[in-house]
């Protein structure tokens, strides 16, 4: 293995580490501000992960919808509803053992799920030679007829969708 | 490997020469090279962020008719120094009920957020950071990371003026992310790429290759008045607001803290001038002469980053001229403005452009830059008209609601 | 070399988190912070499978950012949702929120 | 260089690195007497009334919420944008369209009156 190689594999330790270990402070921080702000640090830990796995348009994406919008919208909605925060009381509702268990039940499947598959252990594909602009090819296939056209259209539609519905619902005035 | 030409590369070679003499691995040794880079670029745009200081004292004098500082040195110029020595001996006191991590962060991710944007700043033809294919959004991105440390240090400041202070910046400045992220749709169109340095080439070198302020007028007002608002400068600057919130969200910071904001925020808009250069005035092109014949000598690095240097610092003085100018605006009227009118005109101005970029490009140059400019001014004045008419309307209906007590009191 | 199989992992680690999250909190608020760790999981397993699977087709990343409009939208909605309730009820409780309940 | 986010990366961290290091000085040759009246709250000389934590309007959640949903249709664009100089016109017209849908939830909100600053 070459010192790039190793680096890659510190670098990915690095990144999971904290996405999971942030992750692990969002659902067990007993302040809420402080859980969104850890939520910010395990979207910056995907955010790098991302950027191991070359997609540098996900990367950018990634901060500036998840860490620039929807983080502060979650901050915003926090500062909100802060009369009734209850930090002091419990968070975890009364049935959070059985949760866990769920939650580890899951882990477990899935990782035995994946690992009988067959593809489970590849190696990275490598990048093919001549694609000097990812992002363009990414807007190509998002505009092209053949591929990805109508998602595009819908995805609007699905935006406008929430945009209508969520001023709708937030916005009772009189 | 000439060193006029290219001299970040031949430096560059020359470092891992040495260190590949030391018996110093390839991927090592580069790694160390760009380390060294970088460092040296911070520690240079660190310097230029002292002179801001004083340029920024100086000019503010100018505007109120004084003399600004003066005593230390010509022109005052070692006074910035002077202001250091004074931050970093003054005691730091953190309030007793704040967040002690979070407040301590916010500073520091406010400067790292400005810093990170000289890595894709291109300063000559052969010399920037990295030419990322992303770069355009990679700028919205760090202004995401900046206005994350405004709400971070308003709340762990725990302090009723710092958290009004910075719900107000933040939602200024996420309201004006939406016509600045669609102003820099326009040239990312025009050049098909979102990378900088491809932005920068295509003004030159292009198919029309002609700036892109002469392209789309109107995109760069959007981009300089959201801009503006993003660096959250006057009339934006409803977060300090003296009278009513002291300063805003950085109320509780003091020393070397506080002059983490203070020169973030000079540091952000000098560097905002920097993109106005390179997103609509060229960049570091020196008016597109060096592609003439016989002037080819002025493509130099050299020159190249004087050139966007005294773009940025054009900008900066723009940003500033109408900073000490314009009184600060209501947030309702700052609000209204960039919803009812900039969001809508920006999405119109996109479509625009994204219709007749297609129809007009196979008419020569002349027609292409012609047609762009006439259209943009076009859909300008209509704006305009369409304001105009109802800011008349509002105005009727206030004096006919004035006119009636008025007469029913005189009879 | 990262083999595919950490990434997968990874990513069930963070949707199990996640999970646990949506179940156990109480604040509804917190109930949507793990449903964003759960998309962020799958997303996770689009891009790794994009990447070790066929990266010259854009299918995996064209998934991944139709699965941030969803996320946004996702968010948009239940926030809104949290924050209507709050406005009626003084409440962010998920248990306590039980207008519809017969 | 195949990964340009290790540039960014290293940039990151000593762009990190370099205001730490500033603010590291300071606290070590600024003087340290801390006491209880400096560490109160700063509230122009009054003495602090109440919980820092103040009610907020949800007016600017409204706002947050129509600058994610365009933030999003922003990341839809780009890439929309850099593709449209190499494809025929009708490229140009599916973003116009997609702009276009968008644009009607702008104007829903507007006339519903959610961006009034009441």
């Amino acid at each position: 293995m070459t010192a790039e190689q190793i680096i890659q594999q510190i670098l990915f330790f690095i990144s999971a580490a904290l996405t999971l270990g942030s992750a692990v402070m969002v659902v067990a921080t007993r302040k809420l501000i402080q859980a969104a702000l850890w939520l910010i640090v395990s979207l910056f830990g995907v955010a790098v992960l991302y950027a191991l796995l070359d997609a540098s348009f996900l990367v950018v994406v990634q901060v500036v919808v998840y860490i620039g919008a929807i983080a502060i919208l979650f901050i915003f909605a926090v500062m909100l509803t802060q009369r009734d925060q209850r930090d002091k009381g419990p968070q975890l509702n009364k049935s959070w053992v059985l949760a866990a268990l769920v939650g580890l039940a899951t882990f477990g499947g899935l990782t035995f799920l994946v690992s009988s598959w067959t593809g489970f252990g590849a190696a990275a594909a490598p990048i093919p030679a001549g694609t000097v602009d990812m992002v363009a090819d990414l807007g190509t296939a998002l505009v092209s007829v053949d591929q990805y056209v109508l998602p595009f259209e819908v995805a609007s539609v699905l935006l406008l969708a929430a945009l209508i519905g969520a001023i709708y619902v937030a916005y009772n005035r009189k | 490997m000439n060193f006029w030409n290219d001299p970040v590369a031949f430096i560059a070679d020359w470092l891992s020469g040495i260190f590949a003499g030391w018996g110093m691995p390839e991927f090592w040794s580069n790694l160390l090279v760009f380390a060294i880079g970088i460092f040296v670029l911070i520690a240079a745009i660190m310097v230029v962020d002292i002179f801001l200081v004083w340029i920024e004292r100086k000019v503010v004098a100018r505007f109120q008719d004084r003399l600004g500082p003066n005593r230390l040195g010509p022109y005052g110029l070692i006074q910035p120094f002077a202001d250091i020595i004074k931050l970093l001996i003054k005691e730091d006191i953190t309030p007793r009920t704040a967040d002690k991590v979070v407040y301590n962060l916010a500073p520091i991710l406010s400067m790292s957020s400005v810093l990170i944007l000289w890595a894709i700043i291109p300063l000559a033809p052969l010399a920037w950071g990295v030419d990322l294919n992303v770069g355009v959004l990679y700028l919205v991105a760090a202004g995401a990371i900046g206005a994350l440390s405004i709400i971070m240090a308003g709340w762990a400041s725990d302090n009723k003026y710092a958290l009004l202070g910075a719900f107000r910046q933040v939602a200024t400045m996420i309201s004006y992310e939406i016509p600045m992220v669609a102003a820099l749709l326009i040239p990312v169109m025009l050049a098909g790429t979102m990378s900088m340095q491809g932005i920068v080439e295509a003004q030159t070198f292009g198919e029309p290759g002609v700036w892109f302020i002469l392209v789309a007028p109107l995109a760069a007002l959007i981009f300089a008045i959201s801009s503006i608002a993003e660096l959250g400068r006057s009339p934006f600057d409803l977060n300090e607001a003296e009278s009513e919130l002291v300063s805003g969200y950085h109320i509780e910071y003091s020393g070397m803290k506080f002059g983490m904001f203070y020169a973030g925020e000079l540091l952000h808009a000098f560097t905002f001038g920097g993109f106005w250069g390179i997103l609509f005035f060229g960049g570091y092109s020196v008016f597109g002469l060096e592609t003439l014949p016989g002037l080819q000598w002025l493509s130099s690095p050299f020159i190249a980053v004087f050139m966007i240097l005294v773009k940025a610092l054009v900008g900066y003085w723009i940003i500033m001229w109408v900073k000490y100018t314009v009184p600060r605006i209501r947030i309702d009227h700052m609000l209204a403005f960039n919803w009812k009118i900039l969001v809508p005109l920006s999405f119109t101005l996109i479509m625009l452009v994204a219709v007749l970029n297609k129809l007009l490009l196979g008419y020569g140059t002349l027609v292409y830059v012609a047609g762009m400019f006439l259209a943009n001014v076009l859909l300008a004045i209509v704006t305009i008209m369409i304001l105009g008419a109802y800011a008349r309307r509002q105005r009727l209906a206030e004096e006919a609601a004035l006119q009636i007590p008025a007469r029913a009191a005189g009879d | 070399m990262i083999p595919l199989s950490w990434y997968l992992i990874l990513s069930a680690a963070l949707f199990s988190i996640g999970l646990f999250g949506v179940l156990a909190r109480r604040n509804a608020i917190a109930i949507l912070m793990g449903i964003e760790l759960m998309l962020n999981a799958v997303n996770i397993n689009l891009v790794s499978f994009w990447r070790y699977g066929s990266p010259a087709e854009m299918s995996g990343q064209v998934f991944a950012i139709i699965v941030f409009a969803v996320a946004a939208a996702e968010v948009a909605v239940g926030l809104a949702l949290v924050i209507s309730v709050y406005r009626r009820r003084k409440t962010v409780v998920a248990n306590e929120i039980d207008m519809m309940k017969w | 260089m195949p990964n340009p986010w290790v540039f960014i990366g290293l940039f990151i961290i000593i762009a990190a690195i370099i205001p730490i290091g500033a603010i590291v000085v300071a606290l070590i040759l600024g003087p340290k007497k801390p006491n209880p009246i400096k560490q109160s709250t700063y509230e122009c000389g009054l003495e602090t009334v109440g919980d820092s934590l103040v009610q907020f309007k949800a007016q600017y959640y409204v706002f947050a919420l129509a600058f994610l949903i365009f933030d999003v249709e922003a990341v839809f664009l780009f890439p929309w944008a850099i593709a449209m100089n190499k494809m025929p016109l009708y490229v140009a017209l599916e973003g116009v369209i997609f702009i276009v849908i968008l644009v009607a939830g702008l104007v829903y909100t507007w006339r519903k009156g959610a961006l009034e600053w009441v």
